[in-house]
């Protein structure tokens, strides 16, 4: 397994967030958490990365603890995310976002080409790569923190809401995207409010409700669950 | 004195005199300017103890300066080699004690999630301790060391006369500033630094190491506080336990002038606040520059509430 | 139940305490000198004996202490306590000093204060309490004015020294234009005004500047501009010093002229080679002029030569120390005594007019010279 | 060390843990007479003579201070510190400029009390009034409160759309304004400030038997009379609308004004009340000292009392007020310690800070919010 | 207002009223070069709980801060009972009868749930600092605002009949009537949402769903003509959505009208009588539920285009 998380317990102030959550991602695989706003699929992935301390429990990547490793030091174990609501250096340019996502790396040509890549899955970067971050639209936005993720060449990569705000020829688009850099060899946790979409590109997925998990299995399987139909993917 | 008050012939008798004074004031303004806008930029927060990181750096001058037997005026070998020792030394201590105060205050604070107000506070009880260890150290007289470089006119434009010290004074500044705009901008440790000031979560995802961007960060800050307490020490020959707590509320002053946590609006801040200083004390009398000085200050944040250029490092281009 | 009880009557014995204890305390022993027929008594010391000003103070303290020890080792039979009481030279810390000096029966006589606006917020409550002030070195000329009785000073006062330095002006600088400059702070605002007012015309410009001040672009283009011939300082080292600095680095070879305030060995050194040649006027005796071998005993006592007003704190001393000596023990007794007080000091001949200034005729105003780095005498100054 | 330290501080924590609670767990009427005791017990403390208890007197030492002389500082201290609390802990304003309000306080009766000052002198030249006149003690206080009202309006309507940092240095600004004003005009008698300010008698003079010159405990008693009235105030305010408007400003502005807090006002009104009560503390402070001059309104004091007011315990009277009490105490008991007290007041700041930040009695929502924080703090800082 | 002791009941006016109580009327609205709003109409009517609904990011926060006056329209404007919305500061906003929660909730997190409420109420009331510290504007009391005298305990009793004395001479001050309604409504208010039970505890330590209810008690408690509530629903599991299905059909009941923005458009199909489909800040759709349901705009924007259908 190449990120395992058993058991684990999140708080924010009193007030618990996550109660005892367990989570394998294993090699190769896109694992999405599905759930309702303010499920915990955020926080989950913010513990994952490193944003928050984790109260009980453990997370363990390629077989190291990194329950309480600095979140830079993940990046060099090989976890990059995408955060929420992009996260882009607004006074950055598209370069220079990029850039950041490559902070931990020395090897200076691998990136130049790393940077091809991200150009060429993403053409509308290329056009805006002198613009200040902050004034892309939301679609492009998105696109860069992917991007910018994948400069970081990580072994899982942690997308939250890749879809979010975008249209749907965009969504269409990003989800292709995601498969492809799957394909490329990038293990991949997602979370995703478009249920529909992120089912049928992923191997598992898990729901969240509240903090727990409440249901998991494949992509396919969750996605004919008449119970997560009914719940999350709003037509019955 | 009623009947002249404000004197303007004074004033515009000799418009570019006091400019020059005033840039070449406000230059050490700016340099100490840059260590409050570069935590600031980052942290939010304001490095009250910084006035006494560039205290240090004075009295590191003195000290180095006496250790090498430096005498008035003395040959132009030893005057480059007193320079280089005072700066490396002035640097070294002033950015050691910055680092410093952020070890052992600051990065306790951040792991509490202190708010803002705890940290003012911190910072001056900090700032007391430091200070008042000088005073009691070094006693609370004024401090006299040699005069290293002799003051000449360098040129004279009109009646304007500029002098080899003002020259080296904004020169400096100048090139420091550059350079620091440089790093920030330009080198990949300076990628970092924006990316916490504009963003903290998402630089530590980016493999940011957050702890020492802001050790840095305050090592900037103190570098450069060691190298305006050189530039001072030239242009003053004199320091004192407690010269840091005017010069740094001046400072201060200059950095929301141009707009806090903005490297640019220090720098402009600095400047202006210094010409400010010397056209309000030469049109009145120099007890009044201080009241000239927030008075403008007020002025400018009511129509510019974020000061002249705006916040931040980086966002405000946003 | 029992544990209310318990707790009522716990304070029921407190509050019986606290007033018992009311009855046997009033700020300690007012019962240990005074009146009871033996030599000797208490004297308060009042000043800035830390901070920042703490320089201008403590030779005058050492003064003093230097006298009564000197006394005590001589009259064993008659010794006098000096107590220290540090006001930091702010007059709100020296107010509750003086009620405590005032309700301490066993105090007799202040030595006091070193400062003119510590010794202004005292001055009524000494007064009212009987106790004679005697000072080194409050020089601001109103204190004298407002009819006090209890204040005296055994060194001249400002307007004096004012005048003295007007007179230096015209007969041994000869300047026709004279820039004057002071720090805005009542000892340096006060010696400032009389000054001008002694020199008239002469004095072509003025500038104030403000505590902890390090930059004097202003004042120096101030002084180029108004082309003077000679420049007066009232304040203190702080400033003159770095300002002096300044001058003379800006090409300004006028000659700088500053009172008392500057009589302080770290002028010198904090202007450096600047001070050179620069006069500073002080009510005060040069130490070999000083009577006795008071210069000598003080260097052995405390390694140094006296610094300010080191002479005049010993005065001080001395005038009330040879009214304990003379068998005087109450406020009432040493008040008269120093009222009628007529005698060569070390400083000067001491001899109190009405109003508690030491008798003009016998101010001696001194110039001194920075020489070498040093504070060395001059020329006395004759008023007249 | 710290480490130490934070170990010896989590044990005392342990040892006085509930006793807070038990205090308030105890009914109504044992509480009000235990505030009574206190409240007596203040009133009582100039004769403090309670074995064991006289070590804390500062006329202890034998270069001590009169006792009552600093009571009454503290007194001082502790009306300067409620007021303050209005703007810093209540209204979450940083106001670093708070000593001009005193300075004003105590410029208001010098410059109309005083027969002394140039602004009565001016006012007898131009009624042909007789010199002894001027504005009686009592007419002054309506004054003194009214100048500071009116200039925390002053300052405050330009100033309070300003983000917090910016009107810190602003109202710092304003601070060393009102100073260098009082130092450089001849209105306000220079550098050599006003002396025979009048008190509750009078001028000063010898003849004054209550609040005359040699004996501070009635000034005392007055003092903390005003404390004790003006603590009742403030809790009036802090419980009513008016208080919660302030809260909720402090917790969320933005929030609050959704709720149709309107903030601009009463943040002003914050500044105007605060304001007031530094002025009535400086009225104090000048009528017994019957002499003031402007080098003791200077900047660093303000910066000192936001210090004791967080170090006491922002938001929290007693705790706000123990903290003034000890900033005025403590350098005169421990004059023994001479050119250290200033460093081991700073030392003294850090230390509270770094273990106890949210100060020595803190509003029990601080101390929560302190503690949630602390556990909320991102992993990677 | 039937009955008198219902202190959550919106007192309607009686006044002629217009329909619409809130008109969105050809709103645009522009960030730099991106458009979040583009040439929005529609109108909130009286009485109704009105859906707006869209997929994340589509601009329903947006357009909700344009309807709340932090954001002024670059064209259009939002009129609430015929007046501008635009250019007022927040609290005026508020006094005009629009209040709104948060989708992340901003409580007061030190002050207690009660206080928190009563914030609200303070909306509806005068008291300043005057008032507060002399506790002036006296009025007559009536009967039942008088304090009672209910102790056993002699003392205790001598000082409320004091107080009963003086009250009767002197009357009431505004303050007190003040603080006695605040605090009755708040309470009742706080049972209105099903929390009173902590009505004492700091906001911050309410749990999750209590602290939404607050919010919206809070809200409830300034007596707006249109509650806006943003994602109330957000974090919460189905049985405590259903739960607030509820809750918001109570509120309407009781004669307010209710504007409902959420993305989950299941929750908002069992609530609303209308809804609105923002899309990219651009309606794609209005009309009853059942109808918008059909919508295939909608489905599309919704479910996005489905990987498999491609």
């Amino acid at each position: 397994m190449l990120l395992e998380i058993d058991n684990l317990t999140l708080r924010y102030g009193r007030i618990e967030a996550l109660h005892g959550i367990s989570i394998t991602v294993a090699e190769g695989e896109i694992v999405a958490l599905i759930g309702a706003n303010g499920a915990g699929k955020t926080t989950t992935m913010r513990a994952v990365s490193g944003l928050r301390p984790v109260a009980t429990g453990s997370i363990k990547f390629a077989g190291e603890d990194i329950t309480n490793l600095r979140a830079d030091l993940r990046v060099i174990r090989g976890i990059c995310q995408s955060p929420e609501g992009r996260g882009i250096f607004p006074g950055m340019t598209v370069l220079e976002n990029l850039d950041m996502g490559a902070y931990t790396r020395r090897d200076t040509s691998a990136i130049a080409s790393d940077l091809d890549r991200v150009f060429g899955l993403f053409p509308r970067l290329a056009e805006r790569r002198k613009q200040a971050g902050g004034t892309l639209s939301g679609g492009e936005q998105q696109m860069l923190a992917v991007g910018r993720a994948l400069m970081a060449r990580p072994k899982l990569l942690l997308l939250d809401e890749p879809s979010m705000g975008l249209a749907p020829m965009v969504i269409q688009q990003i989800f292709e995207i995601i498969t492809e850099i799957n394909q490329q060899g990038t293990t991949i946790l997602l979370v995703e409010q478009n249920a529909q979409q992120a089912l049928s590109r992923a191997h598992r997925a898990y729901v969240l409700e509240t903090g727990k998990i409440v249901q998991e299995g494949t992509g396919q399987d969750l996605l004919t669950d008449s119970r997560v139909r009914d719940a999350y993917l709003g037509v019955a | 004195m009623k009947g002249t008050f404000v004197d303007f012939d004074a004033l515009f008798g000799h418009l570019g005199q006091h400019t020059v004074d005033g840039l070449s004031k406000g230059s050490i303004y700016a340099l100490v300017a840059l260590g409050y806008t570069l935590v600031y930029g980052v942290l939010r927060l304001i490095n009250f103890a910084h006035s006494e990181v560039f205290m240090i750096g004075t009295f590191t001058v003195v000290g180095t300066w006496s250790v090498l037997g430096a005498t008035d005026s003395p040959a132009i070998g030893t005057v480059i080699l007193l320079l280089l020792a005072g700066l490396v030394a002035a640097a070294a201590a002033s950015g050691a004690t910055a680092v410093a105060v952020e070890r052992i205050a600051y990065r306790r604070l951040r792991r509490m999630n202190a708010p803002p107000l705890i940290f003012l506070i911190t910072a001056i009880g900090l700032s007391l301790v430091l200070s008042e260890a000088f005073g009691l150290w070094q006693g609370r007289l004024v401090k006299g060391m040699p005069t290293i470089v002799e003051r000449s006119v360098l040129f004279t434009i009109g009646n304007t006369e500029v002098t080899n010290i003002q020259a080296i004074t904004v020169v400096a500044a100048l090139i420091m500033m550059f350079g620091l705009d440089t790093f920030i901008n330009r080198t990949r440790y300076g990628r970092g630094v924006r990316a916490v000031a504009q963003n903290p979560d998402t630089a530590a995802l980016m493999g940011v190491n957050k702890d020492r961007v802001i050790a840095l960060i305050f090592l900037l800050g103190g570098l450069l506080a060691g190298a305006a307490a050189l530039l001072y020490c030239l242009r003053y020959g004199n320091t004192r336990f407690n010269v840091g707590f005017v010069l740094g509320l001046k400072a201060f002053t200059a950095a929301v002038l141009g707009g806090i946590g903005n490297l640019r609006g220090a720098l402009l801040g600095g400047l202006l606040l210094g010409i400010v200083e010397v056209y309000a004390a030469t049109l009145t009398s120099s007890n009044w520059e201080d009241v000239a000085a927030f008075v403008v200050l007020v002025v400018v944040l009511l129509f510019r509430p974020t000061g002249l250029l705006g916040e931040s490092l980086g966002r405000a281009r946003a | 139940m029992r544990r209310k009880y318990v707790r009522a009557l716990g304070g029921v014995a407190l509050a019986a305490a606290m007033v018992a204890a009311v009855g046997c305390q009033d700020s300690g022993g007012d019962d240990n000198a005074s009146g009871d027929g033996t030599c000797g008594g208490k004297i308060a010391i009042f000043g800035a004996f830390t901070g920042p000003n703490a320089g201008l103070v403590i030779p005058s303290l050492n003064g003093a202490k230097l006298a009564v020890k000197q006394h005590n080792a001589e009259n064993a039979d008659c010794q006098v306590t000096l107590q220290e009481f540090d006001t930091q030279g702010a007059p709100e810390q020296a107010t509750p000093i003086a009620n405590q000096v005032a309700q301490d029966q066993s105090f007799t006589s202040v030595i006091g204060g070193h400062f003119s606006g510590e010794t202004k917020a005292t001055m009524p409550t000494y007064e009212a309490a009987g106790l004679v002030m005697v000072s080194p070195s409050a020089t601001a000329t109103e204190l004298t004015a407002a009819g006090n009785k209890s204040f005296h000073r055994v060194v001249g006062n400002d307007g004096t020294q004012g005048a003295a330095a007007a007179v230096y002006f015209k007969d041994t600088l000869k300047s026709q234009k004279v820039f004057v400059i002071d720090d805005g702070s009542t000892y340096g605002a006060g010696i400032a005004a009389e000054l001008t007012k002694g020199l008239g015309s002469q004095v072509v410009a003025s500038d104030k500047v403000q505590t902890d001040q390090t930059n004097f672009d202003a004042t120096i283009s101030k002084i180029k501009a108004a082309q003077a011939d000679a420049i007066a300082y009232g304040g203190y080292t702080n400033e003159a010093a770095p300002l002096l600095k300044q001058l003379r680095a800006a090409g300004v070879t006028a000659k700088f002229l500053g009172f008392d305030g500057l009589y302080d060995p770290a002028f010198p050194q904090g202007a450096g080679a600047g001070a050179e040649g620069a006069i500073v006027t002080c009510p005060c005796l040069p130490a070999a002029e000083a009577g006795g071998t008071f210069s000598a005993d003080f260097e052995k006592e405390y390694g140094e030569a006296p610094g300010s007003y080191g002479a005049e704190g010993y005065d001080a001393a001395k005038v009330l120390l040879d009214g304990y000596k003379d068998g005087k023990s109450t406020r009432k007794e040493l008040l008269d005594w120093v009222d009628a007080y007529d005698k060569e000091g070390v400083s000067k001949y001491i001899k109190f007019a009405d109003t508690g200034d030491v008798d003009p005729s016998k101010v001696v105003i001194w110039a001194y010279e920075i020489k070498g780095g040093q504070i060395t005498p001059q020329s006395e100054i004759k008023l007249s | 060390m710290t480490e130490t330290l934070r170990e010896i501080n989590d044990r005392r924590q342990r040892l006085t843990a509930g006793i807070g609670e038990r205090v308030r767990a105890l009914p109504r009427w044992q509480k009000v007479l235990g505030l009574l005791a206190f409240v007596g017990f203040l009133y009582y403390l100039p004769y403090l003579g309670i074995p064991g208890l006289t070590w804390f007197r500062t006329d202890y030492i034998p270069q001590g201070n009169n006792w009552a002389g600093v009571l009454f500082s503290c007194a001082i201290y502790v009306l300067i510190a409620i007021g303050l609390n209005i703007v810093v802990g209540l209204a979450g304003l940083l106001d670093l400029g708070y000593v001009g309000f005193y300075a004003i306080g105590a410029y208001s009766v010098a410059l109309f009390g005083s027969t002394q000052s140039p602004v009565v002198e001016a006012l007898q030249n131009r009624f042909g009034l007789s010199e002894q006149w001027a504005v009686s003690w009592a007419i002054c206080i309506p004054l003194a409160i009214t100048f500071t009202m009116i200039s925390g309006v002053i300052l405050g309507w330009p100033t309070l759309r300003l983000r917090g940092d910016y009107l810190a240095i602003v109202t710092l600004g304003f601070g060393e304004i009102i100073r260098i004003v009082a130092r450089n005009s001849s209105w306000t008698g220079g550098p050599q400030g006003i002396a025979a300010i009048p008190g509750p008698e009078g001028a000063p003079s010898a003849d004054n038997t209550i609040f005359g010159l040699i004996d501070p405990k009635p000034w005392y008693w007055l003092a903390l009379t005003v404390v004790i009235v003006m603590v009742f105030a403030v809790r009036r305010l802090e419980h009513s609308r008016v208080g919660r408007a302030w809260l909720a400003i402090r917790e969320d502005e933005d929030a609050a004004a959704v709720m149709g807090v309107p903030g601009f006002k009463f943040k002003l009104w914050a500044f105007a009340m605060g304001a007031a009560l530094g002025g009535l503390s400086g009225f104090l402070f000048a009528s017994r000292n019957a002499f003031i001059e402007p080098t003791q309104f200077n900047v660093y004091l303000s910066i000192l009392f936001v210090a004791a007011v967080v170090a006491g315990g922002a938001g929290n009277i007693p705790g706000v007020a123990i903290g003034a009490f000890l900033l005025a105490y403590l350098p005169e008991r421990f004059r023994d310690f001479s050119e250290y007290r200033t460093l081991a007041f700073g030392l003294a700041l850090v230390l509270v800070m770094l273990l106890r930040p949210q100060g020595l009695i803190p509003s029990r929502r601080r101390a929560r919010e302190l503690a949630d924080r602390r556990k909320e703090a991102p992993a990677n800082v | 207002m039937s009955d008198p002791e219902d202190l959550v009941s919106l007192a309607v006016s009686e006044q002629p009223r217009r329909d619409d109580l809130l008109v969105v009327d050809h709103v645009t609205l522009r960030f730099g070069g991106v458009v979040a709003l583009d040439d929005v109409s529609f109108e909130v009517r009286r009485g109704e709980i009105l859906g707006l609904i869209g997929p994340n990011g589509a601009g329903k926060t947006t357009c909700f801060n344009a309807m709340t006056g932090v954001y002024r329209p670059t064209s259009g404007e939002v009129r609430f009972d015929g007046e501008r919305v635009s250019g007022r500061k927040p609290h005026q906003i508020n006094r005009m009868g629009i209040a709104r929660t948060f989708q992340n909730i901003r409580l007061f997190p030190e002050m207690t749930a009660l206080e928190n409420v009563m914030v609200g109420t303070d909306s509806q009331h005068f008291t300043s600092v005057p008032g507060a510290l002399f506790r002036l504007y006296r009025k007559r009391a009536k009967p039942e605002e008088l304090p009672v005298v209910d102790s056993d305990n002699g003392l205790v009793r001598a000082w409320q009949q004091t107080r009963l004395a003086f009250a009767k001479v002197f009357g009431i001050s505004r303050h007190t009537l003040e603080e006695r309604a605040g605090e009755q409504k708040g309470m009742a208010l706080l049972r209105f949402v099903g929390i009173a039970d902590r009505a004492n505890d700091l906001a911050r330590n309410l749990p999750y769903g209590y602290q939404r209810r607050l919010e919206i008690a809070r809200a409830l408690a300034t007596e707006p003509k249109l509650l806006c509530l943003d994602e109330p629903a957000a974090g919460f599991n189905p049985a405590e959505k259903e739960q607030l299905l509820k809750l918001i059909r109570d509120i309407r009941d009781k004669g307010y009208t209710v504007l409902l923005i959420e993305h989950d458009m299941r929750l908002v199909m069992g609530v609303t009588d209308r809804i609105v489909v923002l899309e990219f800040g651009k309606k794609i759709a209005e009309g009853p539920p059942a109808e918008v349901r059909e919508n295939p705009k909608v489905i599309a924007a919704y479910l996005g285009v489905p990987a498999d259908a491609s």
